[in-house]
């Protein structure tokens, strides 16, 4: 089937993504009209680490302990990170500091894809980077290709051999999904279990997926509610409103917002009231689908 | 002083002189035979262990996914280039001086490509899943994913592993005629003439041989230098600050063809003392390695220099600061000991008076191997410590005693294999020693009638 | 020498053909029996009592009147005993038989039957009950007995379960790829997912 | 017993015995032979039990004071995960990763699994009941202690009808972190202790060490508001936020302005401005401009080292944008003079018209015997000085860790030996159930039934609720783990039945007392009449949130500056120089969490720092006595010392070193013991004049390095907090240059 | 009509070469120079091939057969594979991206052509052979020998020869 099929379809496995995609829906090998996306407000977020632990709670994330965790084999999927002001070298704190939820970034032209030699981390349908746990041979060439290293490897047998869930707190593991075993690599998947549920009992139904229908534990547990998540491709969803608000294209590495604000800077004028969207290393072009959105602070107290 | 190989030394001596490094070896062979196997055991206990608890005793952690084992595998492929060059390449064109030390440059290659494969399946967290990465036919109906760089290696590596396998073999095959009709008879003779084919040397038989080796030495070049691009593209078709780097393919090219004249001078020492090859191991010989090498040494100077200069001359500030950070950071020591070792010491070897000297040419070629395995390392660690995401910066990162174990084991696995070969195959080749001296000789007889011509 | 090589470039010739039909071909289209080892359950539940045909003295019990949670849900469950319980009280003529009692010593002492897995999959693997019902056989009205034997075999000739099928990814795999029609009606089909994540966990 | 109700506990009895075996085994490890694994059945089960899909149960989380209400995900009878309520008007489905962190206290490991005596030997419930009987015999009422953590609904009023019953009054209710001092001022100021404070209406909050984000009252409804106050497309426009504090917390963090003040002189400040806003033509009651008048921006700013303009520039802006909101936190009150702080900051609310807009009086549940009985740190003292004085013959202990976190100047530890009986009803060994004759272990939160009032009452979804009040219930989400744990209510039950058989017999478990009382009351429980018993039960325990029609609090239109006198800000003395602040971490809180793995590996959030405790330094002062990261230091007061690795910390006044509470236990479980070190035992016993309460600020220390050098394990990488000039990672910008009124 | 074998060894190529030419140019009944005549030498001496007269080599087919089909093998095994059923997105590249494949198919064009070569090789010169009729093991070492096949009759006369040209011995052998 395959060669007369390659022969075939040619046109078709020719497509790159997702820059000349016309559309997803014409393109067989990427039919699916969900694309998981998200919009993290980093003005909202007040670094409580509230979805770090309700991602531990979601996804059986082993605990490493201190030893392990000095030597940075910890397994946080998501993890805050804390930015101070600087000024020549000196921190300075009168600002506060900064603080910046970072899991994976489920790129669409994601780096670690097309280096795992198994094949075991790919594009899925519904616009993630899907982990496969049990085809990981534990090449880590993915993580050592991923700009933002947020892939983290199970160094050890954390089930077995590390007693990491001593009895009774094994019963505490979710059955949704599997508990990783030594060598294998492990990421966020925006809590692919829930969207599963989701998709199928929007499938059994024979309807779309509504919004809000699924939340990812972080967001779910966020106080401020700084995180939202959704599908893309559907107009009415909070996360497209708040893309296509801030100006926020997934197909491009450069988003015609800046490319005007450089262009009004250049003339040195005094550009007009910005938007605060933005994509971290949007420019090495991996496409991710997590928009943060600026710190906003306001100078008229300093 | 310098003497060279006799022209009117009796073939038949030839044939005894080198088949006597077969037989009956001397105390020092065994010394060395069971310190290899020693350093051997050490790492395989390292693997073994790694083996049991994880990858993480190697103390890697998730920034900093790779360490020793992928940097000490690019030096093991290296060092097989120059068997390769000495055998395919001056093979072509035609310098005979390659003759006597040519055999065992390509055993070299051979057992440094099985060595580089060891690691391989070291670096992997599920070893034992392995066969996921071969592209057969399942029952699951799933390949590998033949985009990967590193699935890319593993077949260069396969092809070059066979093709010079052969390569040896072929290349082999009238000395073990040799071996077959000088041997007294055993099981040596019986293992000799299957290996021979039942060579006789006739017309027929010459005739394909030589178009079979030069066609196969055609191949192997480019062979050689697509592979060593390939182990460069591990790095090249990354996006990470420090390996996303154009000159990276020649540059690794160049740095393995250093490290396998580098590692020749050596083995070209040891051998020469071991079996006493004096007669063919001759220091003219020596001098033009060193040579050679020096040459080699500098081409890769060359490309190093580029290399920063475009990094330096580029607006990639993150790239400009993975190689700040070599040079003044936590791997200043060892990326300046990279510098002194691959640009400095080579020096040395300008110098006549030092390049017929045993001793110090010794040194230095330890000394260069040194260097281009801290090149190696110097290549992969940095860019994990300081790449694109500072929040996941690690200085502090440094290999566990597994990690070094299982290296320094490795070394014990290559001269292991490279004795043990050293007693089945004749490591100068007999016949082209023969024709080098045949064609010395005419050469001379044609000067003399010259000579005459001209009274 | 001509010969030979003639000879040579037909091998060569052949072995390229059956490589290229080796990456070519698809993977077979039927589904190979296995059958797996005997099980021994705490009750020897008769399966083709229940669920058998007629003539073979089988009452034709709807799989998944005992079965009821694989449409409902991920996992087909097994029935709480509470469900035979609910028959069988009303059904006097086989109460004393020794099965029967085995289970209502169960009921009566409020403990759950030990029940064997038969159908095991690794635990990376997610197999969606509901979705596999719901398509083949609310939205294409096959037959249940067929629907469930695809994967479960022919259950109804058996006393206790016993694996049929081969259970393995290719074997997935070879009818995730047919292109079934969408409903009984339509002409329009689609293939299941071919998408690691979904089953993969 | 109810019919679905018995259903449901049912079917918690059969555990997933298969599903826990499959989720242990990783991938590639499974065991996929047919017939070895055995299938999770049961023997009855509810139709809306179906295996592989999820249950949940609404119940109400313990982790901290706060109370929210929570919904537990529960699959084949095991607890998976702690989610928020979303009908809640605390948490309105949120959650903490304290509260997250729930389940690892249910599943714990080192649970106390059966009744022990000292020495650790296990006994029946009977013979432990028994034995309390014989102790209490011939003991006077006054003789018998109860100290407690904070406690409310139907287990408060068991207790308090047991102290009736036994008669006795010692019930203390003690909380090492409390905002006790606060309460009083607030009493004082506005006439209520524990007013609704409307962050979300506020333009400008200025919050005086009051860490609402983090650990202050109830931190998760504050941080829904202050969501709310960031908004820009919010009528009050974009709120901004000042934090006033000598030791930033998170609250600090995210502020817009972070006043690293001189410990001690937050009360100066408020003055300050309250001077400042009347020279600024703000109409200032007499009295109050009379307590302020001398506190010029000059003066004030050279007592609290915050730049002058700056006060200035401050007092314009809440003069300009109103109403706003003065918080008085944690940092603030934590001095012999905190009450002073506190009432001077509530001042300032009076002066800027905050009362009654953004600082509302909550109501309170109808049932006084229900309401919560705050812990605070007075009683501690009270208690601690009866036991000195030999008052106290048995002492019960539930709920409250006092042999760690009383300073140990205070000798508690010695003094709770001269009782002649200890009983600590508890989940862990922790160092008081370790120093009792008899332990007695406690359900967990998953397992129990109980009711909670909430200190804190938050208004519902859609603003000011005048009389609104609610009880929040808890319901065992499964079975009990260890047979022979008990709820604090059974156990309070049993000892009742003990004194008043009778009266009781009717109940024969908590579960029965709970469900009877709340039916007798049904009405007053929001339903009516007719209601049938058991629909009305199981909608409330259903919903786990009962609505009252509360009785209505009311601010005091006039409050009283009386004793509003401010001492002059302490002169460092020469021997200890420093300042020591206890800082109260989000996770940590006072410790009693402190086995939960998943709060010791999540950083904390300022530091990064994981699995140990630290001394924050300010990068100049330990540029002074040349320390740098990860030196061992030793923090030394009068009253003791302790070891911990240095860490140089931006958000901290020179003057000031802050190490974290919560750490350094010496029992209560693997994951706690030997992690970090115990700041509380240092503390000097200086306490507030009007309250008596232990100021926690108020510790003068001495810092020397021992020479020792750890590596710090903390997340953030050697370059610290710096984004390396990468130029987009967390960026920043000006509210004046962004777009912030369509945003979605 | 038997055969005989008879091998001459001659102490150098000049030697040798003489014998040959004399061989081929005298026309000896029963004796075919271009079919009979082996010449067999220790080192591989181009000079022989002339004076034995061109005899073709074929190798450079195997060679080129085994390298296109390595190619053509690889590229389609490979691109076959990726249009599977799994055929899924990787990195936003083509499913089947021909660069990559391209740097395999390079791969397999060499590993094609070096096997065929030398099983090429193997066919062509005949190995493994069994042991010829005549053989010495001076050949390895340091004489050259010429085996030839002929007639009884003409054995006399090719013995003639060898000695004239004074063979450091000859043997000689009876054969089908």
């Amino acid at each position: 089937m395959s060669v007369s099929n390659l022969l075939e379809n040619w046109s078709k496995f020719r497509h790159t993504h997702p820059v000349d995609d016309k559309g997803h829906e014409d393109w067989e090998a990427y039919p699916s009209d969900i694309k998981w996306a998200m919009a993290i407000d980093l003005d909202a977020c007040t670094g409580c680490n509230a979805c770090s632990v309700a991602c531990y709670a979601e996804n059986n994330l082993a605990v490493v302990g201190k030893e392990k965790y000095a030597h940075g084999q910890e397994m946080h999927w998501m993890r805050i990170e804390r930015y101070w002001g600087e000024e020549n070298g000196e921190f300075h704190a009168e600002q506060g500091a900064q603080f910046l939820p970072m899991m994976c970034q489920q790129c669409e032209a994601a780096p670690c894809e097309t280096v795992c030699p198994v094949g075991a981390t790919n594009h899925t349908e519904d616009g993630l980077n899907s982990q496969i746990y049990n085809r990981c041979i534990g090449s880590r060439y993915c993580e050592a290709n991923c700009p933002y290293k947020v892939r983290y490897f199970n160094w050890y047998n954390y089930p077995e051999q590390e007693g990491a869930w001593p009895s009774p707190m094994e019963q505490q593991l979710n059955p949704d999904l599997t508990v990783r075993t030594k060598g294998v690599m492990e990421k966020c998947t925006f809590c692919k279990q829930r969207t599963y549920v989701a998709r199928n009992n929007a499938r059994n139904e024979g309807r779309e997926v509504a919004d809000g229908e699924v939340q990812t534990a972080c967001q779910q547990a966020c106080p401020t509610g700084a995180i939202s998540f959704g599908n893309l491709h559907d107009p009415a969803s909070k996360v497209a409103k708040q893309w296509a608000q801030q100006g926020v294209d997934i197909n491009k590495d450069k988003q015609d917002k800046d490319k005007e604000r450089e262009k009004i800077e250049h003339q040195d004028k005094e550009p007009e009231k910005a938007l605060r969207g933005y994509r971290i290393l949007e420019e090495l072009r991996p496409y991710p689908s997590v928009m943060y959105l600026e710190r906003v602070r306001d100078e008229s107290a300093v | 002083m310098t003497k060279d190989i006799r022209e009117d030394i009796a073939w038949a001596q030839i044939n005894q002189d080198v088949l006597k490094s077969l037989e009956n070896p001397r105390k020092l062979y065994w010394v060395i035979l069971f310190g290899a196997l020693l350093v051997f055991s050490v790492g395989i206990g390292c693997e073994i262990y790694q083996y049991i608890n994880g990858m993480g005793v190697s103390n890697k952690n998730n920034s900093h996914v790779w360490g020793l084992y992928i940097a000490t595998f690019i030096f093991w492929i290296g060092m097989s280039h120059s068997g390769t060059l000495l055998s395919a390449i001056l093979h072509l064109m035609h310098a005979d001086w390659r003759k006597p030390i040519y055999r065992f440059a390509e055993a070299m290659t051979t057992f440094s490509l099985m060595t580089a494969g060891l690691f391989v399946a070291v670096h992997l967290g599920r070893v034992w899943q392995i066969y996921y990465a071969l592209p057969y036919p399942s029952e699951r109906w799933v390949w590998p994913n033949f985009q990967s760089p590193l699935l890319w290696d593993a077949m260069a590596i396969f092809t070059y592993l066979s093709s010079s396998v052969i390569f040896l073999y072929i290349g082999s095959i009238p000395d073990f005629a040799i071996a077959r009709d000088n041997i007294h008879p055993g099981w040596r003779k019986k293992l000799y003439s299957i290996l021979a084919l039942g060579w006789e040397g006739t017309d027929r038989q010459w005739r394909n041989f030589r178009i079979t080796y030069m066609t196969v030495a055609c191949f192997l070049i480019p062979l050689a230098v697509s592979v060593h691009s390939i182990v460069a593209s591990d790095f090249a078709m990354s996006q990470q600050p420090g390996w996303h780097v154009t000159s990276f393919p020649p540059y690794f090219v160049a740095g393995a063809l250093y490290s396998g004249c580098a590692a020749i001078i050596t083995l070209f020492i040891i051998l020469r003392y071991v079996f006493k090859f004096e007669e063919y191991m001759t220091l003219p010989i020596l001098k033009k390695t060193v040579r050679l090498t020096f040459a080699i040494a500098m081409v890769w100077t060359y490309l190093n220099c580029i290399e920063f200069a475009s990094v330096w001359y580029s607006h990639d500030q993150v790239a400009k600061d993975v190689l700040i950070q070599k040079a003044t950071g936590p791997y200043a020591p060892f990326w300046w000991a990279m510098i002194f070792c691959g640009s400095v010491v080579p020096f040395v070897m300008m110098f006549k008076r030092f390049q017929t000297n045993i001793p110090v040419m010794f040194a230095v070629s330890l000394l260069l191997n040194l260097g281009m395995w801290l090149e190696r390392w110097m290549i992969v660690a940095p860019t994990f410590s300081h790449g694109y995401y500072p929040w996941t910066w690690d200085h502090d990162q440094w290999p566990s005693l597994i990690q070094w174990g299982i290296v320094f084991g490795s070394f014990g696995w290559f001269t292991l294999l490279f004795m043990v070969f050293c007693k089945i195959v004749p490591s100068v080749s007999m016949y082209e020693v023969k024709e080098m001296v045949y064609h010395r000789s005419q050469a001379t007889k044609k000067k003399q009638l010259g000579i005459e011509g001209a009274h | 020498m001509h010969f030979s090589l003639r000879l040579f470039t037909l091998v060569a010739g052949l072995l390229l053909a059956a490589a290229s039909h080796a990456a070519d071909s698809a993977p077979k289209l039927t589904t190979p029996d296995d059958l797996g080892p005997e099980v021994t359950q705490p009750i020897e539940f008769p399966h083709f009592r229940h669920a058998g045909d007629e003539k073979d003295g089988g009452m034709q019990i709807n799989c998944m009147y005992c079965h009821t949670y694989a449409r409902r849900s991920m996992v087909a469950g097994i029935p709480p005993v509470q469900k035979c319980v609910g028959c069988h009280q009303n059904i006097p003529s086989v109460r004393e038989t020794p099965r029967i009692k085995q289970l209502f010593d169960y009921y009566d002492n409020n403990k759950a039957i030990p029940w064997k897995k038969v159908h095991d999959i690794p635990d990376f693997v997610r197999f969606n009950h509901e979705r596999h019902i719901k398509r083949f056989y609310f939205q294409q009205d096959r037959p249940y007995q067929e629907v469930c034997g695809y994967c479960h075999g022919d259950v109804k000739t058996m006393v206790v379960a016993r694996r049929q099928k081969p259970l393995t990814m290719g074997w997935c795999a070879n009818c995730h790829q047919k292109d079934h029609p969408v409903n009984a009606t339509s002409t329009e089909t689609g293939h299941g997912p071919n998408d690691c994540f979904t089953c993969h966990k | 017993m109810n019919e679905n109700d018995f259903d449901r506990r049912d079917f918690l009895k059969v555990l997933g015995a298969g599903g826990t075996a499959v989720a242990l085994s990783g991938c590639g490890y499974t065991s996929i032979e047919d017939g070895k694994e055995t299938v999770t059945s049961y023997v009855t089960l509810p139709s809306y039990v179906i295996p592989g899909i999820s249950n949940y149960f609404n119940s109400t989380c313990a982790q901290c004071e706060a109370g929210c209400n929570t919904m537990v995900r529960v699959r084949e009878g095991r607890a998976l995960k702690a989610e928020g309520n979303a009908n809640s008007p605390i948490n309105r489905g949120k959650m903490c990763g304290l509260g997250q962190a729930g389940v690892q206290a249910h599943y714990n490991p080192d649970r106390v699994q059966t009744p022990l005596l000292k020495g650790g030997k296990a006994i029946s419930w009977g013979d432990a009941l028994k034995e309390i009987e014989g102790r209490l015999s011939g003991v006077k009422g006054d003789e018998i202690a109860f100290v407690t953590g904070t406690t409310s609904g139907h287990a408060q009023a068991l207790l308090g009808s047991y102290m009736e019953a036994v008669g006795s009054k010692n019930h203390f209710s003690y909380e090492a972190i409390s905002p006790a001092v606060v309460r009083a001022a607030n009493k004082k100021a506005y006439g209520v202790a524990m007013p609704r404070y409307r962050i979300d209406k506020a333009k400008v909050v200025v919050s005086f060490g009051a860490d609402f984000l983090g650990a202050w009252v109830s931190p998760v409804y504050f941080s829904q508001q202050y969501a709310q106050f960031r908004k820009g497309n919010r009528p009050e426009g974009r709120g901004v936020l000042v934090q006033v504090e000598p030791k930033m917390t998170l609250t600090g963090a995210n502020a817009d302005r972070w006043l690293g003040i001189r410990p001690g002189t937050e009360g100066i400040l408020a003055l300050g401005l309250i001077n400042a806003l009347g020279s600024a033509g703000v109409k200032v009651p007499a009295d109050i401009s009379a307590a302020a008048k001398d506190y010029t921006p000059e003066r004030v700013g050279t007592d609290t080292g915050v730049p002058f303009d700056q006060i200035n520039k401050l007092a314009a802006l809440l003069k300009e944008r109103t109403p706003s909101l003065a918080l008085a936190g944690t940092a603030a009150e934590g001095y012999a003079h905190g009450s002073q702080n506190a009432l001077a900051i509530a001042m300032l609310n009076h002066v800027l018209g905050n009362v009654g807009k953004t600082v509302e009086a909550a109501a309170a549940v109808p049932f006084p015997q229900l309401a919560p009985v705050v812990g605070n740190r007075a009683s501690l003292t009270a208690l601690n000085d009866g036991l000195a004085a030999n008052k106290y013959k048995v002492v019960f202990s539930y709920g409250t860790n006092p042999v760690y976190s009383a300073p140990a100047a205070m000798k508690f530890k010695d003094n709770f030996g001269k009782a002649g009986f200890r009983v600590a009803f508890a989940q862990y060994l922790d160092e008081t159930a370790l120093a009792a004759d008899l332990v007695l272990p406690l359900d967990s939160a998953m397992e129990d039934w109980a009711t909670m009032v909430p200190e804190y009452m938050a208004a519902p979804e859609g603003g000011y609720a005048e009389g609104y009040a609610q009880v929040s219930f808890r319901q065992p989400v499964m079975n009990r783990l260890y047979p022979d744990t008990r709820s604090i209510g059974d156990i309070l039950l049993a000892l009742l039945k003990q004194r008043k058989p009778e009266a009781y017999k009717g109940f024969d478990d908590f579960y029965a007392y709970l469900r009877g009382n709340v039916l007798e009351k049904k009405v007053a429980f929001g339903g009516s009449a007719k209601d049938d018993n058991d629909e009305f039960w199981n909608d409330v325990v259903g919903k786990g949130i009962v609505a009252l029609k509360g009785v209505p609090g009311r601010l005091s239109p006039k409050p009283s500056v009386s004793g509003l006198a401010l001492p002059a800000p302490a002169t460092p003395d020469s021997a200890y120089p420093l300042r020591l602040i206890p800082a109260v971490s989000a996770s940590m809180r006072d410790g009693r969490n402190a086995n939960e793995p998943w709060l010791q590996e999540s950083p904390d959030p300022l530091t990064t720092i994981v699995w140990d405790s630290w001394v924050e330094i300010h990068p100049k002062t330990a540029a002074k006595l040349d320390i740098v990261e990860g030196d061992i230091v030793e923090v030394a007061s009068r009253s003791g010392s302790i070891k911990a690795q240095a860490y140089l910390f931006p958000g901290i006044h020179p003057d000031a070193v802050s190490v974290p509470v919560g750490y350094g236990h010496e029992a209560m479980g693997r994951y706690a013991k030997g992690v970090g070190a115990n700041v509380f035992s240092m503390l000097d016993p200086v306490f507030d004049k009007e309250t008596g309460e232990l100021a926690l600020n108020e510790t003068a220390v001495k810092i020397s390095k021992t020479g020792e050098r750890v590596i710090i394990v903390k997340e953030e990488g050697p370059v610290g907090g710096s984004q390396a000039g990468r130029p987009r990672i967390a960026v920043k910008v000006p509210a004046g240059k962004v777009d912030l009124t369509k945003e979605v | 009509m038997s055969k005989r074998y008879l091998l001459a060894l001659y102490n150098n190529f000049d030697e040798a070469e003489k014998v040959v030419s004399e061989l081929r140019n005298a026309d000896i009944k029963g004796f075919n120079a271009d079919e009979d005549l082996t010449v067999k030498s220790p080192i591989e001496h181009p000079e022989v091939e002339e004076f034995l007269g061109d005899k073709p080599v074929k190798i450079q087919w195997f060679t080129l057969v085994g390298a296109v089909m390595g190619g053509l093998l690889a590229f389609f095994l490979i691109s076959g594979s990726q249009a599977g059923f799994y055929s899924q997105l990787k990195g936003g590249k083509p499913i089947v991206p021909i660069p990559p494949n391209m740097v395999l198919t390079y791969e397999m064009f060499i590993l094609g052509g070096v096997y065929i070569t030398v099983l090429g090789f193997l066919i062509c010169a005949g190995l493994p052979a069994r042991r010829s009729p005549l053989y010495s093991a001076k050949v390895s070492e340091d004489q050259i020998g010429i085996l030839v096949k002929a007639d009884e009759s003409a054995a006399a006369t090719l013995k003639g020869i060898f000695a004239k040209h004074k063979a450091l011995e000859i043997q000689e052998e009876a054969g089908r």
